[in-house]
């Protein structure tokens, strides 16, 4: 029953083909899971932005949404009719061909990103043999859409955006990165399929998730901070910061193709939390080893909703930073924490495994950040705010 | 010669051509990722898959947004064309550079590989690889990425003017 | 036509592409763009001959590639930077006008 | 081996680090400089403690060897050392050495060049202590030229001075004319010992192998080789030490600063000779019959005489430092002495006592010249006793202990030497010059005391802001009151006072714990020893001598209070021209003035005139003719050559004007180019692989 449920998608995707003329046999059995991923992963947005609004609203003391629908749980379906009826304005002076194609790359680049991401048990588009280079690989071609659409809309805002979302996204990249190789040191593989077998397996009823070892749990929250500034969230949302720069690379965008900036960003979002959940959270394999009843797909999708409402949550918590903080931040304290996580991870691959072993792989991280914080913190003089009022 | 080899050998060359031809030099820049994006496809379709991605993720997610910055701050106007004589004599040298290459494979590539079985490098080895027999070259190129970092920072930093 | 030969007659393409644009642009990036170029139909031609060449085990041309590719970054990097300086310098990136080496 | 053994290294290592390290240091980092000096020396003192215990438990000759460099077939090894000997020394070296450190900081604490000189003095405490535990007679010959090279840069610390300038070079040379000798010691020994280490599995140069062989061999003159070596090496030592006729550089010396007279002038370079000598023992002493060598036979007697000559000088001297320095060299000779008629145990228990009482004694007199702002003239101090009540207390036990004054540790040492003068078997005259010495030794201890601690103050007010304002350094501070120095200085005063009076009953000869240590055996207590031997008489005797000096001086100086400064000596009212002959240091440095560097002036005058004349006009002569040879080619190039080579030269200049219009400066020229030159060379190598 629960082995059934387990693979219900996959015993679908065979029937499908088994039933189908043998000429379009190859061709049912690609299409029928990009579908999946297709139909899958808007509906999650769509549900995304009704739950982040009504999250925020409730951080921020409002009720949110409450209108269209039941509890304004149809807002998006509302929202979607509105972007789609608006009039696509495009500048006078922009260019034309590029300003258009920015969008779409960007989306399609984002959803060749879930071919590599094993949502389920045996479910995975592309069991590739580097994965996770496939998967950065295409994350890096993002860069090119967001630099497009900021160039091509000829708006001093709209390239301004662009420059710091580019600049964002490099620096934050080489962290990003450098953390998922210490997982792929760990498994010995770049395949993502491989990497979530590594993990699965129980001591006891305990996991074998990398994000429990100190380099993975130190990598884990590098990879997060990285993938919040590499899909542009809060607190690095710079590139989109209204208050100096209006919307950003997007702003003269509008209808439809704003549509598809804002699903790209939400796409991506999933995206890396689909992949950190697969480097670090053990992928869809279940916490517990009591609980292993439960279908994979629902665990992996539980994984990356929990992680997106920490995103929501944290969007709501912290203030934006400032374009100079951000980049001290990655090449000053990122990129040298993930380098001593790769070193701990080294280091934990060859001592015998125990309590010490744990203690010895968390002593140099512990170290380095606290070496970090204090070399970085005495550049600056923090004094006690000073107010200054108008005569 | 399989239909993938084509359609991806013409994006190369079509993007190829447009980075070299274009007048505006963003739209050029876009053009070369095109060609970059061409040459990927090329890598996998040779089975160099480790090769493929690392193009995408170094030439498209670096060195083109490399040149789009150099582009945007070294702000230009549009460069009149080359004089007659330089374009006919350079066009020229290269006509002639790819009409011997073209020659020298024809005449003289025929007596190796046709057909072989594709071969499979497995992340696995070229890690091995890279990590035993190349250890030295990875180091010595580890060490020059970090000068050219250094270097590169060093000569793009605005000299300060000199104060007092 | 092989596919030896094929992989082989693109890369010469590229290269001359390469070497024409370098030749005849005026604008120093995109003289680089041009040497980038002739980079990447080099490197086309180490895949194309590990691939059907009689030792593709050993890896040669896979790893070549991948230090070519390394290096290439460094060069563009240090390349740009240099166009930057320059053109800090002179005001200008046409090649045509960078003709002196006095300061 | 034990680890103290195997680290034996780290004690010269640590100092000699520091110094190295202040070297680095800018003027003004002082406290870093004297903190690292401090801790390191503490350090070398605490690893000292431990090598002396481990001796205590269980005295052997522990050392270690290794291979320094290889020349043929030959190892030059290297190594430490370390037996009672060393043990000793290293003890007495670093806590000595660590008193007068801390004491600098009060000393020099005005000093613009204060890192400088903690970086010297910790250089000369490294390889003071290396020479100590040398296994090797080269590395102690390094280490003790690095020793002669600090005390010439600490001598002239105030180069500025010329006379510290002249002081320095004096020093450096007159030690250079025994270091000659020593050098030619160590050649001697390795043509015939094949080996310089000292100690080696039974193949060292003082094992016994070794000594019987040289002892053995004759050389000219009636010596035997080990004679012969020893007297060598001794010449060395006696240029170290200071003994007659090489003395004349250690008085000048105190022109450096009293710390380092006190460190390196009196406790522990001087020292090194005497040391040296007793490292060298076996070698000195050995005889084929068992009998004296001629080796000890010459030290002794050097001793002696050098220990009564010195006295005389300090008799009529002014300066406080000059007194003591006299006084220093005096002693030597007493050690020299002891090593001569007694052994090592005799001389170095002397050696060691000497050490601690005679730091005091110019620790005591730098407090002195601190305390008065730059004054050295004892006729101008006075009445110090009331002003500087700690410095006068252990001052006067330093006095005591260095006269010989029963109980106190001089005694008992000096005593030991006298005894066994007195049964030297060879002549009773080195007694009774011993004796003499120890009388005049009495005589003008008193007189300096009286001089500057008793009677009434004579300096006027005038005269110390004149000293002030010319003495730079010292204390130069401004003018002032006389006043009591601070605690940094007093307290190793008080702690090496304790030493001078205490020390001694580690070798009495009821007790003698000390000589027996040194020579490994084990000592019990015995007061009847004092009975045997002759030893209470020849004690009271010289008692009796030593109450007779002080009585006489106090006479002479103490009984009525001296009233200024210009008055004239007691001693020179009474016998103007022997006082003045000894006031001018028996005119041994104008001896040396007319013969010494007379003679040296003379010779280089006359390799002047062979250089102008002789030598320069073969040169001239050679440059005439190859003058006279150039012309002609010269000429014969003019006319010849250049008009075919400046030919030559035009046709390149066209060349390079036509080739310098390919060089456009236009990259894409270049590149264009080689484009071309790419088509050619696969031309090229397509029809040359055809033909």
């Amino acid at each position: 029953m629960t082995q059934g449920l387990d693979q219900i998608f996959v015993t679908f995707q065979h029937w499908a083909v088994a039933h189908s003329p043998a000429a379009v046999q190859p061709a049912v059995s690609i299409v029928l899971p990009v579908a999946g991923i297709l139909i899958l992963f808007p509906s999650l947005f769509a549900i995304t932005t009704v739950l982040e609004r009504k999250g925020l609203a409730r951080i921020q003391n409002r009720y949110g949404p409450n209108r269209v629908g039941p509890y304004g749980w149809l807002q998006p379906v509302a929202d979607a009719v509105k972007s789609l009826t608006k009039e696509d304005i495009v500048p006078r002076t922009a260019d034309k061909l590029v300003h258009f194609l920015a969008p779409v790359l960007l989306v399609t680049v984002v959803f060749l990103e879930y071919a590599v991401i094993p949502v389920g048990r045996n479910m995975v588009l592309a069991d590739m043999n580097s994965g996770v280079l496939f998967f950065f690989a295409a994350g890096a071609a993002t860069e090119m859409s967001v630099f497009m659409a900021g160039w091509s809309s000829r708006n001093k805002y709209s390239l301004l955006g662009a420059m710091r979302a580019v600049a964002q996204m490099i620096s934050y990249e080489a962290p990003l990165i450098l953390s998922s190789i210490a997982v792929v040191m760990a498994a010995g593989s770049l395949s993502t399929v491989t990497i979530v077998e590594k993990q699965a397996g129980y001591s006891g009823f305990w996991p074998h998730w990398y994000v429990l070892t100190p380099w993975g749990l130190a990598g884990f929250v590098l990879f997060a901070i990285a993938m919040t500034a590499e899909s542009n969230r809060s607190p690095f949302d710079l590139p989109e910061g209204e208050s100096e720069i209006i919307a950003g690379y997007f702003t003269e965008y509008s209808g439809f193709k704003f549509a598809l900036f804002f699903l790209g960003e939400y796409l991506e979002m999933f995206a890396v939390s689909g992949m950190a959940v697969t480097l670090f959270l053990g992928g869809w394999a279940a916490p517990f080893s009591f609980l292993t009843w439960i279908p994979s797909w629902i665990w992996f999708l539980g994984k990356v909703m929990t992680l997106i409402a920490v995103f929501i949550w944290v969007r709501g918590t912290l203030p934006r930073l400032r374009m100079d903080q951000l980049m001290n931040f990655a090449w000053k304290f990122m990129l040298p924490m993930t380098l001593m996580v790769i070193f701990s991870a080294g280091l934990w691959k060859f001592l015998p495994s125990g309590v010490l072993r744990w203690l010895i792989c968390a002593a140099p991280i512990a170290l380095l950040y606290v070496v970090l914080g204090r070399v970085l913190q005495s550049e600056r003089r923090i004094e006690k705010r000073v107010y200054r009022y108008a005569e | 010669m399989t239909a993938p080899f084509v359609i991806l050998a013409v994006v190369t060359i079509g993007g190829a051509v447009a980075a070299m031809t274009l007048r505006k030099l963003v739209h050029c820049a876009l053009a070369l990722a095109v060609c970059f994006v061409g040459l990927a496809g090329l890598y996998l379709d040779l089975n160099a898959q480790f090769v493929g991605l690392v193009q995408v993720l170094v030439y498209v997610g670096a060195v083109v947004i490399l040149i789009v910055f150099a582009i945007l701050l070294t702000r230009h106007d549009e460069l009149p064309a080359q004089t007659n004589r330089t374009r006919v004599a350079g066009l020229g040298v290269s006509a002639v550079v790819f009409a011997l290459l073209a020659w020298a494979v024809t005449a003289g590539g025929a007596q190796m590989g046709a057909a072989v079985a594709a071969p499979e490098a497995a992340m696995k080895d070229i890690g091995g690889a890279l990590m035993q027999k190349y250890v030295l070259p990875l180091e010595v190129v580890g060490l020059l990425l970090t000068a050219a970092l250094i270097g590169a920072v060093v000569i793009a930093m605005e000299e300060k003017k000199k104060a007092r | 036509m092989t596919p030896l030969n094929g992989c082989l007659l693109v890369s010469a393409l590229l290269f001359s592409i390469g070497l024409g644009g370098a030749l005849t642009r005026r604008s120093a990036i995109l003289v680089l763009v041009g040497i980038e170029l002739m980079l990447n139909a080099a490197n086309l031609n180490f895949i194309a001959f590990w691939r059907y060449g009689p030792h593709p085990e050993a890896l040669t041309g896979v790893l070549f590639v991948t230090f070519s590719i390394a290096i290439a970054a460094a060069e563009a990097a240090v390349g740009l930077a240099l166009i930057q300086a320059v053109y800090r310098h002179a005001k200008t990136t046409d090649v045509n006008q960078l003709d002196t080496m006095k300061g | 081996m034990v680890w103290i053994v195997r680290n034996l290294w780290l004690i010269p290592a640590l100092p000699a680090a520091a110094a190295a390290v202040i070297a680095l240091f800018r003027q003004a980092q002082r406290r870093l400089a004297a903190g690292l000096a401090i801790g390191t020396m503490g350090l070398s003192f605490l690893m000292a403690l431990i090598a002396f215990a481990h001796m205590l438990a269980q005295p052997a000759t522990e050392y270690v060897n290794f291979g320094w460099l290889q020349f043929g077939s030959e190892w030059l090894k290297f190594g430490w050392v370390l037996d009672p000997l060393a043990a000793v020394m290293l003890v007495m070296v670093t806590l000595v050495g660590l008193l007068i450190f801390i004491f600098s900081i009060g000393y020099m604490e005005h000093d613009e060049n204060f890192t400088r000189f903690f970086c010297f003095l910790a250089l000369f405490a490294g390889a003071m202590l290396g020479l100590v535990i040398a296994n090797n007679l080269v590395l102690l010959f390094m280490c003790w030229e690095v020793v002669g090279l600090t005390s010439y840069l600490l001598i002239g610390f105030w180069y500025q001075r010329p006379a510290a300038a002249a002081a320095a070079k004096k020093a450096f040379i007159v030690t250079r004319v025994g270091d000659l000798g020593l050098f030619l010691g160590m050649l001697w020994l390795y043509s015939l010992s094949g080996t310089l280490v000292f100690y080696d599995n039974g193949g060292g140069c003082l094992e016994h192998a070794a000594i019987a062989a040289m002892a053995a061999h004759a050389a000219a003159l009636g010596l035997t080789a080990s004679s012969g070596i020893g007297l060598l090496i001794f010449c060395g030592a006696a240029g170290k030490s200071g003994q007659v006729p090489l003395h004349v550089w250690l008085p000048d010396a105190m022109e450096g600063p009293t710390p380092v007279s006190a460190l390196i002038h009196a406790a522990t370079m001087v020292a090194a000779g005497v040391f040296l000598v007793a490292r060298m023992y076996p070698l000195m002493a050995a005889t084929t019959n068992g009998g004296t060598s001629q080796a000890l036979e010459v030290v002794a007697w050097v001793g002696a005489i050098t220990a009564l000559f010195a006295a005389f000088i300090a008799v009529a001297q002014d300066d406080i430092k000059r007194i003591l320095a006299y006084s220093t060299v005096s002693q030597l000779g007493y050690m020299m002495l002891g090593l001569g008629v007694g052994g090592v145990a005799i001389g170095m228990f002397h050696l060691i006592t000497h050490a601690f009482f005679k730091s005091l004694l110019f620790l005591g007199a730098g407090s002195v010249i601190h305390g008065c702002n730059g004054e050295q003239d004892i006729h101008k101090m006075g009445g110090l006793r009331k002003l500087m009540p700690i410095t006068f207390a252990t001052y006067a036990a330093g006095m005591l202990a260095l006269c010989g004054v029963p109980l106190f540790a001089g005694f008992w040492s000096k005593d030991e030497i006298l005894h066994a003068a007195h049964g030297w078997n060879v002549s009773a005259v080195p007694y009774y010059l011993g004796a003499a010495g120890a009388l005049l030794t009495a005589f003008y201890m008193t007189r300096q005391v009286a001089y500057v601690f008793f009677g009434k103050q004579r300096e006027t007010s005038e005269a110390v802001a004149h000293d002030a304002a010319t003495a730079q350094g010292a204390g130069a501070h401004g003018a002032g009151e006389t006043h009591e120095s601070p605690a940094v200085m007093t307290v190793p005063l008080i702690i090496l006072g304790l030493f001078a009076t205490f020390l001694g009953f580690v070798g009495t000869p009821a007790w003698p714990w000390f000589q027996a240590f040194l020579e490994g055996q084990h000592a019990t207590l015995d007061f009847g020893a004092f009975a045997g031997n002759g030893i209470l008489p020849l004690m009271t005797i010289s008692s009796l001598i030593v109450f007779a000096g002080l009585g006489l001086a106090w006479w002479l100086y103490g009984r009525r209070p001296i009233e200024s400064a210009e008055a004239r000596d007691a001693l020179e009212q009474m016998m103007p021209g022997a006082f003045h002959v000894l006031a001018k240091r028996v005119y041994v440095d104008e001896l040396y003035g007319v013969t010494v560097v007379r003679l040296a002036e003379w010779s280089a005058r006359v390799m002047d005139w062979m250089d102008r004349w002789v030598w320069n006009g073969a040169v001239q002569a050679v440059a005439k003719i190859v003058a006279g040879v150039a012309w002609i080619d010269s000429s014969l190039d003019t006319a010849v050559i250049n008009s075919g080579f400046d030919g030559c030269c035009e046709g390149v200049e066209h060349g390079g004007r036509l080739v310098t219009r390919t060089q456009s400066g236009r990259v894409q020229s270049y590149l264009r180019v080689l484009g071309i030159a790419l088509i050619v060379l696969v031309l090229f190598l397509y029809w040359s692989r055809k033909g």
